[in-house]
């Protein structure tokens, strides 16, 4: 069956995103996600990370001592994955998550007090400022929060809890659209 | 503070974000004797005082961490990652 | 006095100014046959049946506060025997026995009230395990039934039968189960006692416990020395303390369980019903309040008060199980110390002192075997052998490796 | 006569009125009226009746402190009982019925019980109902449960919804009155982050209630410009109609928003109630002080009721008491009164003073009475008459309201939560709150402070010293000035009046009494703590927020010490009480947990899958299919096909683990109980994963990638919790190994693809050759699929005992190459299977699952005794393993157990009884673990664990379930019922 062609079906296809003057709920491509994991000991790889040749277009987001995620919107093809795993040995071990975590944006001068419905993050800017990343629960759900702008966070969050979060976002969202 | 708990990677987080294992004992060598096990594996000192122990920051950072708390006025005296060795391997 | 219709006729009459102190307010002697650590419902049931049943009578029970001032006083009051291994139905059962005939037997009122305990099953898999529990009760004679789901609906249509993440399939019924009015328990048994001779002596706390060449010989008090015979412990939530002072160490962490009660309301709910998919569990005092409960808050404690996650998660089952109860509101929440053993049940045991013995590591078995502990205790002490239905709940259990582990949860206490 | 409103003055719109009712009389109030208020405009002084004797009680406060009047407000699911009227606002609409009264409340055949009385005093109940006992729960008891209670709950669900939110700031002031004000403005000056909160509708506090005037403006006045100034701020919040309810770890503080209680149609797109977690720097607590009532005969009499209350009713809600009130007062707010009173045109007859001179210069028309008490009142429903005691002499003094001022309890719930005892102080005859408290202070009249202008700047002074300690810098505070108003001294405690005639009710709510209080201490149970439990006093809604301080203080009475010795029973969460409905917020319904969803959930629905609950997520069960009529069919059906053709399952809930680094293979031989340093590239392994203390704790097969690059599976149920267990030796045990883990079970979509057909199937879509030779049974690799166009991983291993494969797929690739899986195999006979076929095979074949590893098993109980290794230095669970109980001969082990009679069959957690036993406990042997019908047996078959089991195949044995009265003939057996050769899967 080589002629075969599978097709990529995203979780959150289906989903209206949700949009008012003071908030906006959208879904994000699902592009390219590496969970990058340091040996013990290493030291901080972020700076590597961004300097990677192949991270054009992609960012870096710290998820834990030692652990970042590299997105980007596009898939990245097998072969590129492949050797940037390579590229991260033997300091680093690149996990495949695209397709295991799925991103959601949240944005608006309501963003951060819908967040905070479910979140015991304090978002206010001094102390979760524009590039800071956080995993925390949303409700009854883990989620890794980054701050993309003043009034923007993405949200990255495992593929089978994407709808119910999304759910849950929608809901906490109704009191500003 | 059993209500927030100070992790040393994330701040103060909400005790819903962590799983509690309980006294932070050494792990007895492949070879100790049987009573050195059963002593880790069964018996505690459960002191009313200061008291080191497990979380895991199970929904934030999934490190494991030594939180020295009071279990009767349940302050956080100090929070530590699980893999930093204490000062002392002397069990207690 | 006795209590009866008559005496409260009586005594009505005469503007109440005639009733007795329900029991003395006596100073230590110097020595006892007997001395119990502990004025809580195990400490006192303990001295009752020493006192009553086998006759020794020369029985202090030492109480650092007021007599029912631990757990006995801070539970949710549930009574039941259903139990899944033989190691603890038989000893729950006799149990459940004496509760059936203790007003009488100890002249108090405390409301023994069996209006039945049903506990969920929303799974295969749960319905497979109570049916093992259900007939193992039915093996030792306790009554048990498995209610399908038209069943329970039938006799709980508030339930969420329509819109429930985790469908109710059914349950395990036990109707000799239900509830008693905890404190009077402890008051009942410490009239009984002290009518029996036995010395309750409140505001007495044990510092220490004066042992001479591995024996005890008494117990440095907040009241002075008190000399002894035997030494009985029965400081559940403190025990590892009490325990330490004769340099043993518990296989048992104290914990704290957080109980609450809703305003008072009209008859809402008949007997004790447990949910199946998450920590909740809720009966209807006499008084009109929903008393319910959840799981331990997890951390170590021996502050008597919880944090409000627990509760939280608590009141989120309460409504999953019960929408009705969304306008319902708590009251008051408090919590009472857990003495949690490494398998999640009891120890009635000798220690390795001769004549020290330890009553403890209850988790939250504690009030429902009031009674039994009670009489196997003192049974324990009195004949030097342990009562038949408790023979399981050896010290020495753990290092040999014979545990009676209801859950199969392994030594991490705060998963039993 | 009876309290009515007045012509003008209060804070009510005059312009809006508004409707409701009144045990269905319709009766007319205004925006900004509480329903109490609202009621006692209409002149409706009954409004409730009591817990034990039925009296018929009145309104007694303003507030939260409320006991009597409560009542049932709303309809259906909607239906709220016990709310408190004096804090509910009216709305439009509003309809409120009394409870506790049959049949009605101005006949309530229930007030019988009053004859009763002097049988029913403290504890009655503990003495009697006890001949004959089976009276008990068949008469005695539903008699009395019918009688108890107060409101009557629905059990209609609710359809309103509830959220929950978490706010964090530097300073929460708790308490928007006088002395929150001030400080929350002297905060937000400086430029803190200040949240305050407030349980009433308006900011202001007692300032409402108040004639003063602050800067020559009406008190009032000077709340809403304060308020508006703060409003305008951005780095302060003030939040009204929030009652902080508990202060817990980490200065964490509870509170609940009413955010839609006060309407009649809440909007959809808003809670009704809001549950907040508000974490702060610090916090102060300026949540005022509550009168205390005096207790003498009657003062449950409906017309009676608190000073502070009534001037409330008089200025705020523009109501007054009566025509004709008396005061009687053991302090000098009594006075102010007095004085608001006339000056609304309200006849003061007396004031009642308990002291021989007043610390205020009174200059009113009342009669002065000094040193002379209440005895008792008189009339029926409603006051009529006061009997007033001076020296020796009686004098009768016909009213139609009474205020009573017994002096004031600071407000200190919250700083008690956290186990901190209160202190008496004799000076303030008050109770304060504990000292040393970390991260909390208290101000105002919660500190004993009761001047207007002290509590101003005392509210002003403790926010500076908290922001400044902080760091920023403060303005210099300028105080208002404050006219008009006398500060009152702190009373002559008047714990019993003598020649007290009647009931003198101590707690109002559960008709607690003078007499009883001191019955209980007579029996003995004169600690504070067994005389509350035995007398339940401070016991009901108000949790004693009026009664307790009154009782300790007749204890200590009583028992001649000072109330300092007695001491108060322990403060508790909630200050008061939190509906289930914000508690849960939206995690209800549906929403109790999330849902997980398989990546082929949605090709599972398009099969026409019955989907179960396993955890968070949802498993095919079944895939019915026409002319089935029953679930065991469709199963049958599954079962025969993979054994015959082929069959696709969705395994992607088991857990996935991908293991890396340099000491992967050690990390791994440490944490399964069987060897895996050696475990070849490219192989996958089966492994026993123990607990410390020996038990089986998990199973699952991990695979060697790379040298150092492993792919754990997991049980679904254990998931999570093999994770954590992983980490948890990574880094707390071991942190000395170079490991990395990386929790991969969402990344892939895993299909079982078992039966004689799979190979042919599978080789349609994988670029690899995977024939016997190139893919051997337990040969695990990454594949390329579609030529290439996807890559995934491949493991030939099986959970049926067939020729079977586990191919994972990128997740959102998963439907298509199921779909293609499903085209590929369509000659073949492929068909999709779920969980209950699975668990048919599995049994077949022998296979544990959790049901088996019940956390009480060791290897050797489920025959994998020669897993676990002899020569391994260390693995988790090594030590314990060799404890005696562990290899005790009568441990229960798995056997097989098939009915004599195949037209028989039983049931899992039927238990295991020797041939002729008698059902009884000491002759239990075992239990079913497992069952099911099995297509190849041709009967229902059973896993089981028996007591050694394993010696005793072929050995007839009862299978006894005595729960549905059955009893099977059966024979133990070799618990591989197919294939003990394994020769299908190496085919």
């Amino acid at each position: 069956m080589s002629e075969f062609r599978p097709t990529l079906r995203p979780v959150l296809g289906t989903k209206q995103a949700v949009s008012s003057a003071t908030l906006k709920l959208s879904p994000l491509p699902e592009g390219t996600i590496i969970h990058v994991l340091a040996r013990p000991g290493e030291q901080d790889m972020a700076p590597f990370l961004e300097s990677l040749p192949k991270a054009a277009g992609h960012a870096v987001r710290p998820v834990s001592p030692g652990q970042w995620f590299i997105v980007r919107e596009e898939q990245m093809p097998h072969q590129e994955m492949k050797s940037l795993f390579a590229a991260l040995e033997p300091r680093a071990t690149g996990v495949d998550q695209s397709h295991g975590r799925v991103r959601i944006r949240i944005e608006g001068k309501m963003a951060a007090r819908a967040l905070s419905k479910g979140t015991a993050l304090d978002l206010d800017p001094s102390a979760f400022p524009v590039g800071q990343s956080a995993v925390t629960l949303i409700g009854h759900i883990a989620a890794h929060i980054t701050r993309v702008g003043s009034e923007a966070f993405e949200i990255i969050v495992l593929r089978g809890f994407a709808e119910s979060l999304w759910d849950d976002l929608a809901r906490m969202s109704l009191e500003f659209s | 503070m059993a209500s927030l708990v100070p992790c040393p990677h994330c701040g103060q987080r909400p005790k819903e974000e962590f799983t509690i294992k309980g006294a932070a004992l050494t792990r007895p060598a492949a070879g100790a004797d049987a009573s050195d096990w059963f002593d880790y594996v069964y018996l505690r000192d459960n002191p009313r005082g200061a008291y080191e122990e497990y979380w895991h920051h199970t929904s934030g950072c999934r490190r494991w961490i030594v939180l020295t708390r009071d279990t009767v006025t349940h302050e956080v005296a100090a929070s530590r990652d699980a893999a930093d060795r204490p000062r002392s391997e002397a069990r207690t | 006095m006795r209590y009866s219709a008559f005496s409260v006729l009586l005594n009505g009459l005469r503007g109440n100014r005639n009733w007795a102190s329900a029991w003395r307010q006596p100073e230590a002697k110097s020595h006892y046959d007997v001395i119990i650590v502990g004025g809580g419902g195990h400490g006192l049931a303990t001295a009752y049946y020493l006192a009553k049943e086998f006759g020794i009578t020369n029985v202090a029970v030492l109480e650092k506060n007021y007599v029912g001032s631990g757990n006995v006083g801070r539970n949710t009051t549930i009574i039941r025997s259903n139990y899944l291994l033989p190691g603890n139905n038989p000893f729950y059962e006799l149990s459940m026995k004496l509760w059936e005939g203790l007003e009488q037997d100890f002249n108090f009122n405390a409301m023994v009230s069996q209006r039945g305990v049903l506990n969920l099953y929303h799974s295969d898999a749960q319905r497979d395990a109570y049916t093992r529990r259900g007939n193992t009760m039915r093996l030792h004679g306790v009554d048990a039934e498995l209610l399908n789901r038209e069943a329970v609906h039938k006799m709980l249509p508030f339930l969420d039968f329509d819109n429930a993440r985790f469908p109710i399939q059914g349950g395990l019924l036990q109707r000799r189960g239900g509830t008693v009015r905890h404190d009077a328990v402890a008051w009942g048994y410490a009239r009984g006692a002290d009518s029996r001779g036995v010395d309750i002596i409140q505001n007495c706390e044990v510092t220490g416990i004066r042992l001479e060449t591995g024996h005890v010989t008494g117990v440095e008090t907040s009241r002075g020395f008190i000399g002894c015979n035997t030494l009985a412990l029965a400081a559940a939530g403190n025990s590892s303390q009490v325990a330490e002072m004769a340099g043993l160490k518990l296989p048992i962490e104290s914990h704290v369980l957080q109980a609450f009660v809703s305003e008072g309301l009209k008859p809402f709910i008949d007997g004790v019903v447990t949910f199946g998919a998450g920590h909740f569990y809720v009966s209807q005092s006499d008084k009109g309040g929903l008393v319910f409960g959840g799981d331990l808050d997890g951390y170590n404690s021996y502050a008597q008060r919880g944090n409000l996650a627990t509760v939280e998660h608590v009141a989120e089952a309460g409504k999953a199980m019960i929408p009705a109860l969304s306008r319902v509101r708590v009251l008051r929440s408090w919590g009472g110390i857990m003495d949690m053993s490494m398998d999640g049940s009891p120890i009635i045991d000798r220690t390795p002192i001769d004549n020290l013995y330890l009553n403890a590591g209850w988790c939250y078995g504690g009030f429902k075997a009031t009674p039994g502990s009670g009489y196997c205790f003192a049974h324990l002490i009195a004949r030097g052998t342990p009562q038949e239905t408790a023979a399981a709940f050896r010290l020495d259990r753990f290092q040999r490796g014979y545990l009676i582990d209801e859950k199969g949860q392994g030594a991490q206490p705060n998963l039993h | 006569m009876s309290s009515y409103r007045l012509p003008k003055g209060g804070l009510v719109d005059r312009k809006a009125p508004l409707s409701f009712t009144f045990d269905g009389r319709p009766l007319q109030g205004f925006a900004g009226d509480t329903l109490a208020s609202a009621l006692l405009a209409n002149g409706q002084m009954l409004v409730g009746r009591s817990f034990k004797y039925h009296r018929p009680r009145g309104i007694l406060t303003s507030g939260a402190a409320e006991p009597n009047a409560l009542v049932t407000i709303g309809r259906g699911g909607r239906t709220e009982p016990n709310t408190r009227a004096t804090v509910q606002e009216l709305y439009e609409g509003l309809a409120a019925q009394s409870q506790n009264r049959w049949p009605s409340l101005d006949f309530d055949i229930g007030a019988l019980n009053g004859l009763l009385s002097p049988f029913l005093g403290a504890g009655f109940y503990y003495k009697t109902f006890m001949w004959p006992a089976p009276l008990w729960e068949k008469f005695y008891e539903p008699f009395i449960r019918k009688a108890a209670g107060l409101g009557k709950a629905s059990y209609d669900p609710d359809p309103d919804s509830y959220e929950k939110s978490w706010a964090h700031c530097d300073l929460l002031v708790i308490g928007a009155g006088p002395t929150g004000l001030a400080a929350a403005l002297t905060a937000g000056r400086a430029g803190a982050r200040v949240l305050i909160v407030d349980e009433g509708s308006l900011p202001g506090g007692s300032l409402l209630s108040d004639s003063a005037t602050i800067d020559g403006k009406p008190a009032a006045d000077f709340a809403r410009d304060t308020s508006a100034e703060l409003q305008s701020m951005p780095n302060v919040r003030v939040m009204m109609r929030t009652t902080a309810f508990g202060w817990y770890d980490g200065n964490v503080f509870g509170a609940v928003e009413r955010v839609q209680k006060h309407v009649r149609d809440p909007a959809r797109h808003l809670p009704v109630e809001r549950l907040w977690r508000i974490v702060a720097r610090h916090a102060l607590l300026a949540t005022g002080a509550e009168e205390r009532p005096l207790i003498f005969g009657g003062n449950d009499r409906p017309g009676v009721m608190m000073a502070s209350a009534m001037r409330t009713y008089l200025n705020r809600y523009a109501v007054a008491p009566g025509q004709a009130t008396a005061i009687f007062t053991t302090d000098d707010s009594g006075y102010a009164l007095a004085r608001d009173l006339e000056a609304a045109r309200v006849d003061v007859v007396a004031i009642i003073d308990s002291r021989p001179s007043a610390g205020v210069d009174y200059r009113g028309k009342a009669r002065l009475i000094r040193e002379a008490v209440v005895c008792r009142t008189k009339g029926r429903k409603a006051i009529s008459a006061i009997e007033v005691h001076r020296g020796g002499r009686a004098e009768t003094i016909a009213i139609d309201a009474l205020a009573m001022a017994g002096g004031f309890s600071p407000i200190i719930h919250l700083a008690c939560h956290r186990g901190g005892k209160p202190t008496w102080s004799a000076e303030k005859v008050a109770f304060l709150a504990p000292s040393g408290l970390k991260d909390l202070d208290l101000a105002g009249a919660a500190a004993a402070t009761t001047d207007l202008a002290a509590c101003l700047a005392e509210g002003a002074a403790q926010a500076k010293a908290i922001v400044e300690e902080f760091g920023w810098s403060c303005p210099p505070i300028v105080l208002p000035k404050v006219e008009g108003t006398e500060g009152t001294h702190a009373s002559k405690p008047l714990w019993s009046i003598p020649g007290v005639k009647g009931k003198a009710f101590v707690d109002f709510q559960n008709d607690v009494h003078l007499k009883d209080i001191g019955l209980a201490v007579r029996e003995g149970y004169s600690h504070v703590e067994l005389a509350k439990r035995y007398t339940t006093n401070g016991m009901a809604t108000d949790q004693g927020k009026l009664s307790n301080v009154n009782a300790i203080g007749l204890i200590a009475k009583a028992r001649g010490v000072s109330p300092a010795e007695v001491g108060t029973t322990t403060f508790r969460p909630f200050y008061t009480p939190v509906s289930f409905g914000a508690l849960t917020g939206p995690h209800h319904g549906h929403q109790f947990q999330p849902v997980r969803k398989s990546p082929l959930h949605d090709w599972a629905k398009k099969h026409g899958a019955v989907f179960v609950e396993t955890g968070l997520w949802y498993r095919s069960s079944w895939f019915p299919r026409n002319g089935e009529r029953s679930w065991r069919e469709s199963v049958d059906r599954e079962v025969v096909n993979v054994r015959q053709n082929a069959g696709l399952c969705d395994v992607s809930m088991l857990g996935k683990i991908e293991i890396s680094g340099s000491d992967a293979a050690e990390f791994l031989n440490r944490v399964y109980c069987n060897a895996f340093l050696k475990l070849p590239v490219g192989k996958a392994r089966y492994g026993l994963m123990l607990r410390e203390d020996g038990m089986i704790y998990d199973d699952g097969t991990t695979s060697r990638l790379e040298e150092n690059r492993f792919f754990m599976t997991t049980t679904t149920a254990y998931a999570a919790g093999v994770m954590n267990h992983l980490e948890f030796c990574a880094q707390a045990l071991w942190p000395e190994l170079n490991v990395r883990l990386a929790s991969s079970t969402d990344q892939w979509a895993q299909m079982a693809i078992a039966g004689p057909k799979a190979r042919a199937i599978l080789q349609k879509i994988v670029d690899e050759d995977i024939s016997d030779a190139a893919f051997p049974f337990l040969a695990a690799k990454e594949v390329a699929l579609f030529g290439g166009t996807l890559h995934g991983c491949l493991f030939r291993i099986s959970f049926s005992g067939e020729l079977a494969y586990e191919l994972a797929v990128p997740a959102g690739y998963g439907e298509s190459v199921a779909d293609a899986l499903m085209e590929a195999g369509k000659d073949h006979g492929i068909m999709p299977y779920g969980v209950e076929a699975l668990s048919v095979l599995r049994i077949e074949k022998g296979h544990v699952t959790h049901n088996e590893i019940n956390g009480t098993v060791v290897p050797a109980d489920l025959g994998f005794g020669k897993m676990v290794s002899g020569t391994k230095p260390d693995f988790i669970g090594k030590a314990m393993l060799q404890r005696e109980g562990l290899a005790a001969p009568d441990r229960a082990q798995l056997v097989g157990v098939v009915p004599l009679d195949p037209k028989q069959s039983f049931r899992s957690g039927s238990h295991i009884l020797a041939k002729g036993a008698a059902a009884a406990l000491e002759n239990d042997e075992g239990y079913v673990t497992s069952s099911a019908y099995s297509p190849h047996v041709g009967s229902t078959i059973g896993l089981a664990l028996v007591k050694r089991g394993p010696s005793r195949h072929g050995e007839e044995v009862v299978v006894w379930n005595g729960l549905h009265g059955e009893s099977t003939p059966a024979r133990l057996c070799n618990p591989v019922f197919l294939d003990p050769q394994n020769e299908r899967l190496h085919v």
